[in-house]
């Protein structure tokens, strides 16, 4: 189908949004632009997406191209490889990590290797979006963070904004790259600040980390909804004469190891902090690089500040969960012991 | 061209939305104490859903699934359940825990985000409540082989709503069942809606029950605000499975009268005209014109009753408020039964770090 | 007590296993030219077949899946469609595919263990064999949701197998295919086993057809080795589906008369004496009976054909034993559109290795 | 149901057994110590299992214990959680791991945390074993090696066996254990060697990795089927004087780190092998641990020589996606440069 530019009926222009405002914005901007982008998932029509991340959609672009999918996530996987594969670009929501399981054989199977296994005669241009992660007290199985698992199948890329101009941005990237793109949304972060957004249609690289902030005492790495304990625990250290580099990964596959080595050399020390359990989560990929190629620049053990391994709590004990600043902090200072 | 399979799907109703009883009635449907019995414990689970959602609205509880309207269902199946069953709910079956013997308190301490909540005293081997929609139907399949390995007459009995027939593992448990003759019965608590998705748009099949005809097994309809129909299905249905007949799919017809959950807008996606009318066929009230019509239910044990619900449940309230508080560690002690070497460092980091 | 809902599943047979048309017969199975066509194509997956397990036996192909006996169902099913419609194919289709355009020497290719060989010159968007049993139906739906979003009047047809009726994923697909009304035909292509698994031991259901009861739509039995049923059946559901009707389940009886693939032995899990009798009831044998009897078939046409079929395999076999072996930066080379950093390191390291 | 010791109708004492008998013998032994031992699967029955794990199985114990399933993943996934909780040891069978992911919702969702989210009222002792790997040229979708999605999941143990005589006793292990335990098959090797096997019903530790072969020079770890080129890679060294040391993980959830903290003390240097794609493979645990707690004993990078991030290849070029022993020497060349 030809992708034709509809006019657009956004009013352009700069404007203050929350997360989930500036996903919901880049849907309608994608869908403006592309007639073949359409989206799937559960309760994204007339509802809006529990989350609001669809609100009004149905109302701008129709029932055809905003549906509420039964009930059935190995489908919500599975469709788009069918419509992807006939050129459109579907853009499929899992309403909360904790249900995204079935479509894995989807997305590993058929999803990630339509382009490698027809020699390119198909491809599978589908975004898989779902809110991951804790802290917003959301009943069990809400409250997952399982990008590792993503970030290991070839043939992805595993996207997670961290900032609602990020997520703009990087969620049009995810939209236009014609490969598939799972695309992880910090529920934590959707309503907790606003940012200006310029609503212009222009997008983020898809293989760059982001520097947020400058130092040169020690790297701090993370990505999503962790940014922010990660930015305080840098805030804290400041008080105290410790500078350091934050960088947000944005894009965990590809990794954008340069980025994260350049730093490095300079501190000599570093900390991967995610949510997600310690064990085979994605920093240990992180550290492996710094291990490896990044070993003669270490003058400390990189740490990694993550979730226990343990079931994510439900929200009693949600809090002693999360890597907290403090847990940060702590870490930075014993990497610091180290001269 | 030959016809080689006819199928037909039968609808019960026996207590009509006029407080009548339709048609002939089983036994139980003439015992007053029985009738009581069953209204008691639907009045009490319309009570402990108020106090839920109270709570939530007051910061004291987390989201919460309120069962108003469902009340037949979940009193109706579980009433007819052998003590020595197991129920497999979903997270809308308050009720039919209760029966089982959860406590109120034990239900709270869950939905105020505690795990302690689904360690319960009283049905030691009944599941927990099931989140991820319909993936319990799978156990429920599990549990029933297990009774049938060792000719054990008992039954699995597992709830879900009416989005979860769209799931493929709720598909993928009553297709094992009905080809192992496994006894499980199913129930699908019809509330009309999944969220904002309503019943149409989630299968072209014109009911649930006939979803039972792709496992080979038989697929039956009531009214599910109908409390007597729901108990007498579900009697038939346990007692054809304790003697090896297999499997029933139950479509209970009923309707959502709140918000999905106490995060849920339902005023977004649909208009409070269809909600009134469907307040006219409640189950609750059914009972009640039939009781006074049919027993000679009066006003002054009207008001006995909801008092001393109303007293149970504040009980139940003030113990859930009391209850000490779980230590942090505790998320770590029981991921196994002996924790790793690496998870005991991990305990010992959370606790250093307080 | 009220019926709300029946059903029935028909069967349809129009040349019966003595190669004589019963009941009432289209147009097509009149015509000479057609069936002799319908035969060559049967004649020539047949040859194909034995081939490709000679060429896996003599270690030149590798684990190969033979659709002996269900060539019918391969062969009515592909010819039934336009060639703007999209075939979604099993393992076992390689008829199917065959008249789909898809060569003999890339079906060669695939099953030899190169990845070009899912590059058809041919039929562009058709899917290339599907392996993780039943994975490919929630395609079918999605190309078939893409047909209907352009109003093209195009078809998906989705075959997989008895085995894969139990998958939940192929229920999820056939039951949003019912809701949404999508122009989808799914083909279960009943060869009676999933390797050694029985039919019977696969579902309770007393039919495969009655699977779309479930999903809401329509779901019938045809005999698959009868060509003519499955032409006429498979037809029916395209041109239904084309003028907005919807999806159609079409179960087709037949019979796996060779091992699972060339890994299996059937011997250890099923008696020759029923392969046996089921060799009596083969498609290329009933339809040549016929066109012998009614069309005046004879040994010299009968012999030219075969000869022209082997040479054509020959010819195929030869065109791929000879093809240039791919280079192995090719199993990065399509792995994205544009190939990240790391991959281009890597790339280089494997031809650094060399 | 009492758990009843059933006199033994095996023939104990030691044989030299293939891998895949290995498995069967355990299997065996299994069901006869313990009632409540059942099997699940395709296949599994009459048929023995589509590599004869299971064979003779359902005529030695009928088919009330060894059931054949319907071809439903999911279903073999969530049926045991079941059993497990009504006080079974449900032992099920993915054919092929290229078909296990529509199981991660049924491990993740629940035979992970069924304990927990319980408090321990139910439990899920349960086995879901898979053969995984390439190198026996199957079909596409039959060589996957994605042991590190499971090694992720809080709750679970993951096993891989590298040798006959692992393969029973873990296996004995994996079945006994009270909580539940995904065991994973190297195919590759299921024929490859014979090695005696002492069928007396003795178990191997879950939280050990095994030292092969000793060596001072270089550590090497692995796993599985890798075991195999990694010795291989061992003995061409040597015959250049180099020493390595070879560790088999055995057990990669939970990880016996200190086992190789102990040789890369020593060593100095560590390359890790494994078959599954590099990026957020299990490796990069291994050595994210070396770059923290074991940093200080490296003198050169750590090296992963992994299966590259690519979808495994059909047949063709199977062999050029495996690491190869000249891979692994390549690397310990590389780190030796180091002093
Ligand atoms: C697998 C899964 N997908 C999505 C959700 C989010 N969700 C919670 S309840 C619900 C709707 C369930 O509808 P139904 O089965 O009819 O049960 P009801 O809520 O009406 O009782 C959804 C989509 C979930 N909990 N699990
Ligand atoms: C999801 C999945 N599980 C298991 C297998 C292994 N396997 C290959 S074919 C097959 C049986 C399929 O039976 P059926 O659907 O009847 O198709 P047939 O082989 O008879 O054509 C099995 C179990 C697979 N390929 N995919
Ligand atoms: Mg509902
Ligand atoms: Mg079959």
């Amino acid at each position: 189908m030809a992708r034709r530019r509809v006019k657009s009926e956004t009013s352009a222009g700069t404007g203050e949004l929350t997360l989930v405002e500036a996903v919901q914005r880049a849907l309608a901007r994608a869908m403006e632009e592309d007639e073949t982008v359409i989206l799937l998932g559960e309760d994204i029509g007339v509802d809006g997406g529990v989350f609001r991340a669809t609100d009004g959609l149905i109302a701008r672009f129709g029932a055809d191209r905003v549906r509420d999918t039964p009930l059935a996530e190995a489908l919500i996987g599975g469709l788009p490889v069918g419509l992807a594969a006939m050129g459109f670009r579907p853009v499929a929501e899992i309403q909360f990590m904790g249900f995204i399981y079935p479509v894995l054989d989807q997305i590993v199977n058929h999803a990630a290797r339509l382009r490698n296994r027809t020699r390119g005669r198909l491809s599978c241009p589908m975004v898989l979006r779902a809110p991951y992660g804790g802290g917003i007290h959301a009943p069990e199985h809400h409250s997952e963070s399982m990008e590792a698992m993503f970030a290991h199948i070839p043939g992805l890329r595993v996207v997670i904004p961290s900032s609602p101009a990020k997520a703009y941005g990087l969620l049009l990237a995810a939209i236009r790259d014609p490969d598939p793109v799972i695309f992880l949304e910090p529920k934590r972060v959707y309503r907790a600040t606003r940012e200006a957004v310029v609503d212009e249609g222009s997008a983020l690289p898809l293989d760059r980390c982001f520097t947020v902030r400058d130092g040169a005492d020690v790297t701090l790495v993370s990505w999503g909804a962790m940014l922010k304990e990660t930015l305080e625990a840098a805030e804290m250290l400041a008080g105290d004469g410790v500078e350091a580099e934050v960088l947000d990964v944005a894009t965990l596959k590809p990794l954008d190891m340069e980025t994260i080595l350049e730093s490095v050399r300079k501190t000599g020390r570093c900390i991967i902090v995610h949510e997600a359990p310690l064990t085979g989560g994605f920093g240990a990929e992180i550290a492996a690089r710094l291990a490896g190629e990044g070993l003669m620049h270490l003058v400390a053990p990189v740490e990694r500040v993550a979730g226990w391994d343990t079931v994510m709590p439900l929200l009693r004990l949600e809090g002693q969960y999360m890597p907290s600043p403090q847990r940060i902090v702590a870490a930075v200072r014993r990497v610091l012991e180290y001269a | 061209m030959s016809t080689v399979a006819t199928f037909e799907i039968r609808h019960d109703r026996i207590l009509g939305p006029d407080g009548k009883l339709e048609g002939e009635a089983p036994p139980f449907a003439r015992d007053r104490d029985k009738l009581v019995a069953l209204y008691r414990w639907m009045v009490l689970t319309r009570a402990f859903d108020a106090k839920a959602v109270a709570l939530q609205r007051t910061g004291r509880l987390g989201t919460f699934a309120s069962s108003i309207g469902q009340e037949a269902v979940n009193i109706g199946v579980a009433d007819a359940m052998a003590p020595e069953d197991v129920l497999l709910p979903s997270f809308r079956e308050h009720g039919a825990q209760l029966v089982r013997g959860v406590t109120m308190r034990e239900l709270l301490v869950y939905w105020g985000g505690d795990e302690r909540g689904s360690d319960f005293a009283g049905p030691r081997e009944d599941f927990p409540v099931c989140i991820p929609v319909g993936t319990h139907a799978p156990h429920a399949a599990g549990v029933a082989l297990a009774f049938k390995l060792r000719n054990e007459a008992r039954v699995a009995v597992c709830i879900f709503g009416d989005g979860a027939t769209s799931r493929g593992d709720v598909y993928e448990a009553m297709n094992v069942a009905g080809v192992w003759a496994l006894p499980v019965v199913f129930i699908s608590n019809n509330n009309q809606w999944a969220i904002s998705v309503p019943r149409k748009a989630q299968t072209a099949a014109e009911t649930l029950a006939q979803k039972a005809i792709a496992a080979g097994f038989e697929g039956r309809q009531v009214d599910g605000n109908d409390i007597v129909a729901v108990r007498q299905a579900t009697a038939e249905a346990l007692d054809k499975a304790r003697r090896g007949g297999g499997p029933t799919l139950i479509e209970a017809l009923t309707y959502r009268l709140g918000d999905h959950t106490t995060v849920d807008d339902a005023s977004r996606y649909r208009d409070d005209e269809e909600v009134g009318r469907r307040w006219k066929e409640e189950p609750i009230a059914r009972l009640r014109t039939h009781l006074a019509a049919a027993h000679g239910w009066g006003k002054a044990e009207e008001e006995a009753l909801i008092a001393a619900c109303a007293a149970e449940v504040e009980e139940a309230t003030e113990a859930y408020l009391t209850t000490e508080p779980e230590p942090p560690e505790a998320m770590f002690d029981h991921m196994y039964e002996e924790l790793p070497a690496e998870l005991v460092r991990q305990r010992a980091a959370l606790l250093g770090q307080e």
